[in-house]
């Protein structure tokens, strides 16, 4: 009786010989770096198949940009990477100014590029800490290093707020320049807070590296190929984290980057310690661009378009363009088709998050349950960006 | 006047016991916030009540103001049930610890098995609610919590065997008052590496950071706990930081010397509570300060490293008594 | 070895089965506003209270008691949907400190009180919303924040964004800005413990506090 | 293999028109022969880091779908396109060839309603699953209410 009852078990049960149980993650989820939801299929406590759902927060950008004029969706589009709102609406601009053929002068070029190096710090910040608070519980160490991470954090967005007015979404470029110039003072006020980040990026370093479990959490997890990260199309430390030596600053210097020296960090193992080793250094670099920034500052106009007064003063001609920058996760791009009207025709949004998150359904089998997450803070999702 | 009954008396104790431990417990959150809080350039409660004194008092009358869910699919007696069956064990180990000479509950002769005992009894209650809840990350929690305690109660047991074998008693009283000249933490390279171990131990046995993988935040939500709410959601709470600052009055009667501290005899109970509290705190900056670990890591930890060191430190001391031809100091 | 069949039981309702949220309300029966049984009891009981003569000392005292502690200890779930949620962690953070209120942040809605909706809300995120605030014991409340939680923001022309948070759940404050300041949100939280400071021991929601300039 | 090899060799390959200047070399590509050319970018062309993939709804003339891929080595990149035709709306799939290309090609089937043959899970991915219309398609206006939220 006993046997009999336990085939017909076995087989309404699809048993294959070990215990299956679906877990789901998110959207709520404190892990889930916003709205994500990944339905895990466990075996025990290893991940044998994960399924991940997006799409919590498309807020339809690509249909709003066919319907807004150039002037209008910059400030829209530091939306999509909210985190680094800096680069995202830099690659809107860009594309729009290379239709159009805008001359962008130095000092707007340079001013861009600092906002820009300022906001890879502001967000590696928030993605240590995230990552950190990620493996170290909401109630635990980890929240000990985000809560110093985003105190950095905030000098960083001090910055901001008194070049822009605003502490998360600036709308500080626009087509054919910047919108604000540097106030007074400013300058050596960022002197000492990027030396302040630069001294404690120190201290978290020893803080991390000098803890046994925190090695023993990173190393050999979620490790990424070459091949498979150049195949996925996966971008930024990710992408040079797995050995190879691409960042669009140096591939295809925009913005006047060729003025600057930095080093372009590369780690061949593919873990998460080595995403975070490139992030690490990623800190360093920004620190060093800004520095000369600060130091080699060219005088002149910050922008080569008058005030816009109406919303069809910027005529972009008929044409198509991918303008791309490297954002703090990675490439974003942008992909505008033109008509000759005051609105694009079509605007295709490449988030670097979206196919950086792409990446976990290959890498994720065979960890743990505790794994899930330390891969996916490592990967640095920001689903505005996602989903868009 | 005739002397009350032993029974009478020893009911008066019991409850002036419990409601002293129960309102040092409540206080304990708010030292660890506050704690907490300074560690991570933060300034903690502050707006409730002076420096947020009162702190505790909100959260335990709002949490008995709350609205108690049982899930529908729960199973609804064992649901109910698991809160108690977590706390009693958390509350009674209290009744062992002597807080000075002659000043506790039920100073037994072998005190010291009975703390251990009913401290590991705490997975029933703990195992019963990840059950009961019918939630996949209750379930995954309560598994993961039998295995921990499994492998780290052992560990948790031998550390304290050495005071145990140095004193040569398993009355707790009798290890306090063994300490009157050194505290056992002082011993020669015994002392300090038993007390390492057994910090470790108690550190995962409480289910703390980095060993909190049962209720990993990150992963598992809230671990066993995620369904409760209100009332029995703080009766949980209050279990958990009662089993901790038990913990933390046994390390301090282990290795701290107890109530062994200048001044005169009265002040006993002070420095015993000092001490605690001292255990407490440093458990607390353990807790800040790291990240958590994985399970299979955990169980690596306990089973290749702290287990083989704890029962070598056990035989180390079996055998310094036995050379030193007496137990004690 | 016998292994236990599992129980037979209806599959639950996924979501997306569904086509709008009055079905979706159905499945997830929401209490009655006169509250339930124990409620109506305690309703009784305290009505019976006050009316005894001297009565209502107690019945208020005990009121601003209660009231007192829900409203210094609010504890909100962290939930953060989009750009606002970056802003309400930098509010929960060390600068901030929304912990010098009471406020402790809980992974799990079981055990929170305080919902801060921060970011857009689409139509595929509203049934989660939803069901997370089901979630909550009562009593507790719901802050909206950001101009895409409380009306579609620059989104709201948009064919995938809930135009306003409070279509989806009841709202006790609405916070402006895009995204808020933290220090917008701290107000905002000050004005929830006003509102709080007013609420009834019945269960019932206190009329929203006086619309401060 | 740098940009001006690569146009020389994309020449050879049947019924591809090269444009674009510099290091951006746009192709135009018949519907036909997509899934082939991609296979060429990639094992001749060098392309092997794939960017994105989507398309353009070119109201009476038909979809377009456009794909960008980089050979990081040299440096220059691909702009793929083809025209599927008025009324078409079935394309070969990339995601065999570039497997980044999945999620990218899920996108543009939920928003275009292009069905890429030979996906081998091409479900919604932004929007639900029981969703009406596709929205970036030019017919769909961007405020088209969705019951009950509205």
């Amino acid at each position: 009786m006993a046997a009999d009852s336990t085939s017909t078990v076995v087989k309404e049960l699809d048993y294959t010989g070990a215990e299956r149980l679906s877990m789901n993650m998110g959207p709520q989820h404190p892990s889930a770096h916003g709205v994500f939801r990944a339905i895990l299929t466990l075996e025990g406590e290893t991940v044998v198949g994960v399924d991940a759902v997006i799409g919590y927060l498309h807020r339809c950008h690509e249909k709003l940009a066919e319907n807004l004029a150039y002037v209008q969706y910059p400030s829209i589009a530091s939306k999509t990477d909210y985190v680094a709102a800096m680069a995202s609406e830099l690659a809107y601009v860009m594309a729009a100014e290379r239709l159009a053929n805008f001359e962008v002068p130095k000092r707007a070029q340079y001013l861009r590029v600092l906002v820009g190096e300022l906001q890879r710090v502001a967000s590696h910040c928030l993605w240590l800490g995230t990552w950190c608070m990620d493996m170290g519980g909401a109630l635990g160490g980890g929240a000990t290093i985000f809560l110093y991470c985003i105190r950095e954090r905030e000098l960083v967005l001090d910055l901001f707020e008194s070049l822009t007015g605003a502490r998360l979404l600036y709308g500080f470029h626009q087509v054919g320049g910047v919108r604000y110039d540097v106030p007074e003072g400013w300058a050596s006020e960022c002197r000492t807070t990027v030396d302040l980040i630069e001294q404690r990026i120190l201290e978290y370093e020893e803080m991390l590296e000098g803890n046994a479990f925190f090695m023993m959490r990173t190393q050999g997890v979620g490790v990424i190929s070459r091949e498979l990260a150049l195949d996925v199309g996966i971008s930024g430390p990710l992408l040079r984290a797995s050995g190879v030596d691409c960042d669009l600053r140096r591939l295809a210097p925009y913005s006047s980057y060729e003025d600057f020296e930095f080093r372009v960090p590369v780690e061949t193992a593919g873990d998460c310690y080595a995403r975070y080793k490139v992030r690490m250094v990623e800190f360093r670099e920004s620190i060093r661009i800004v520095r000369q920034i600060l130091d080699g500052l060219p005088e002149g106009p910050i922008s080569s378009r008058p005030g816009v007064k109406s919303l069809a003063q910027v005529r972009v001609p008929k044409g198509e363009t991918y303008a791309r920058v490297e954002g703090p996760r990675g490439e974003v791009g942008c992909y505008l088709q033109a008509d000759g009207g005051p609105k694009p025709y079509r605007m295709k949004w490449r988030g670097a998050s979206f196919s950086n998150l792409a990446i976990l359904p290959h890498i994720i089998p065979g960890h743990g349950v505790a794994d899930v997450v330390a891969i996916m803070g490592s990967v640095d999702p920001v689903f505005g960006e996602v989903d868009r | 006047m005739t002397p009350l009954p032993d029974a009478v008396v020893g009911a008066i104790a019991g409850v002036a016991l419990l409601l002293t431990v129960v309102g040092l417990v409540t206080y304990v959150t708010l030292l660890e916030r506050k704690f907490a809080a300074r560690m991570q350039s933060r300034v903690g409660p502050y707006r409730v009540g002076w420096h947020g004194i009162l702190q505790p008092i909100a959260d335990a009358v709002k949490l008995m103001m709350k609205e108690d869910i049982v899930p529908r699919e729960a199973d609804r007696r064992i649901f109910n049930l698991a809160p108690v069956v977590f706390l009693v064990p958390c509350l009674l180990i209290f009744a062992t610890i002597p807080f000075a000479p002659g000043l506790g509950v039920a100073d037994l002769n072998i005190g010291i098995l009975f703390f251990l005992a009913v401290s590991s009894m705490e997975i029933v209650g703990l195992f019963m609610a990840g059950w009961s809840s019918n939630n996949k990350y209750a379930l995954i929690s309560a598994m993961r919590a039998v295995n921990q305690i499994i492998s780290y109660d052992l560990p948790f047991l031998l550390a304290a065997l050495i005071p145990v074998l140095l004193t040569g008693s398993l009355r707790l009283s009798d290890i306090a008052s063994a300490q009157s000249g050194l505290w056992f933490i002082a011993y020669p390279v015994l002392g300090q590496l038993g007390f390492l171990a057994f910090v470790i131990a108690s550190v995962a046995a409480e289910n703390r950071v980095p060993f909190d993988i049962l209720e990993a935040e990150s992963e598992l939500v809230a671990g066993f706990r995620v369904e409760y709410s209100g009332m029995k959601f703080a009766l949980i709470q209050l279990g958990e930081y009662a089993h901790v600052l038990g913990t933390s009055f046994l390390g301090a009667l282990l290795f701290l010397g107890a109530w062994a501290g200048p001044g005169p005899e009265w002040l006993g109970p002070v420095w015993f509570l000092a001490k605690a509290l001292f255990m407490f705190l440093v458990i607390t900056w353990i807790r800040w300060s790291f990240v958590r670990i994985r399970v299979d890591q955990i169980l690596q930890i306990s089973w290749k490293l702290l287990l083989p060191l704890t029962m070598l430190l056990v035989m180390a001391t079996a055998i310094a008594v036995v050379w030193r031809g007496a137990p004690g100091v | 070895m016998e292994v236990k069949r599992p129980v037979p039981v209806v599959p639950a309702p996924v979501w997306k089965d569904i086509k709008d949220l009055q079905e979706w309300q159905e499945h997830h029966k929401s209490r009655p506003a006169s509250g339930d049984k124990h409620s109506t009891q305690f309703e009784s009981l305290t009505e019976g209270l006050h009316s005894f003569p001297g009565g209502f000392v107690l019945t208020t005292a005990t009121d601003a008691f209660l009231n007192w502690a829900r409203k210094s200890s609010v504890w909100p779930v962290s939930f953060g949907l989009a750009c606002c949620a970056i802003e309400m962690m930098a509010t929960f953070a060390s600068r901030f400190d929304v912990e010098r209120l009471g406020m402790v942040p809980w992974a799990s809605p079981r055990h929170s009180d305080l919902m801060i909706i921060s970011g857009t809300v689409t139509i595929k995120m509203a049934p989660m919303l939803l069901r997370i605030y089901d979630q909550m014991p009562d009593p507790k409340w719901a802050v909206s924040m950001g101009s895409c939680a409380n009306s579609g923001g620059p989104f709201r022309h948009g064919y995938h964004v809930v135009k306003g948070v409070d279509r989806v759940i009841p709202v006790d404050v609405y916070v402006p800005g895009c995204p808020p300041p933290p220090e917008s949100l701290l107000n905002g939280l000050l004005l929830l413990q006003e509102q709080i400071a007013h609420f009834r021991t019945t269960g019932q929601r206190a009329a929203p506090s006086p619309k401060v300039d | 293999m740098n940009a001006t090899e690569a146009r020389t060799r994309i020449v050879e390959f049947p019924g591809t028109v090269a444009g674009g200047d510099g290091d951006a070399i746009v192709v135009d590509v018949p519907a036909a022969q997509w899934a082939a050319f991609a296979e060429f970018a990639k094992d001749i062309l060098g392309c092997t880091y794939f960017s994105f993939l989507s398309a353009v709804d070119w109201k009476d003339e038909g979809l377009e779908v456009v794909a960008w891929v980089d050979n990081l080595d040299a440096p220059f990149s691909v702009l793929m396109k083809t025209r599927l035709g008025v009324g078409v709306t079935s394309c070969a799939s990339l995601a065999t060839v570039y497997r980044g290309a999945g999620w990218m090609e899920r996108e543009a089937f939920d928003m275009f309603g292009i069905h890429f043959e030979g996906h081998p899970d091409l479900r919604r991915i932004l929007l639900d699953d029981d969703w009406v219309g596709h929205p970036l398609l030019k017919s769909y206006a961007v405020d088209t209410p969705y019951p009950p939220y509205r």
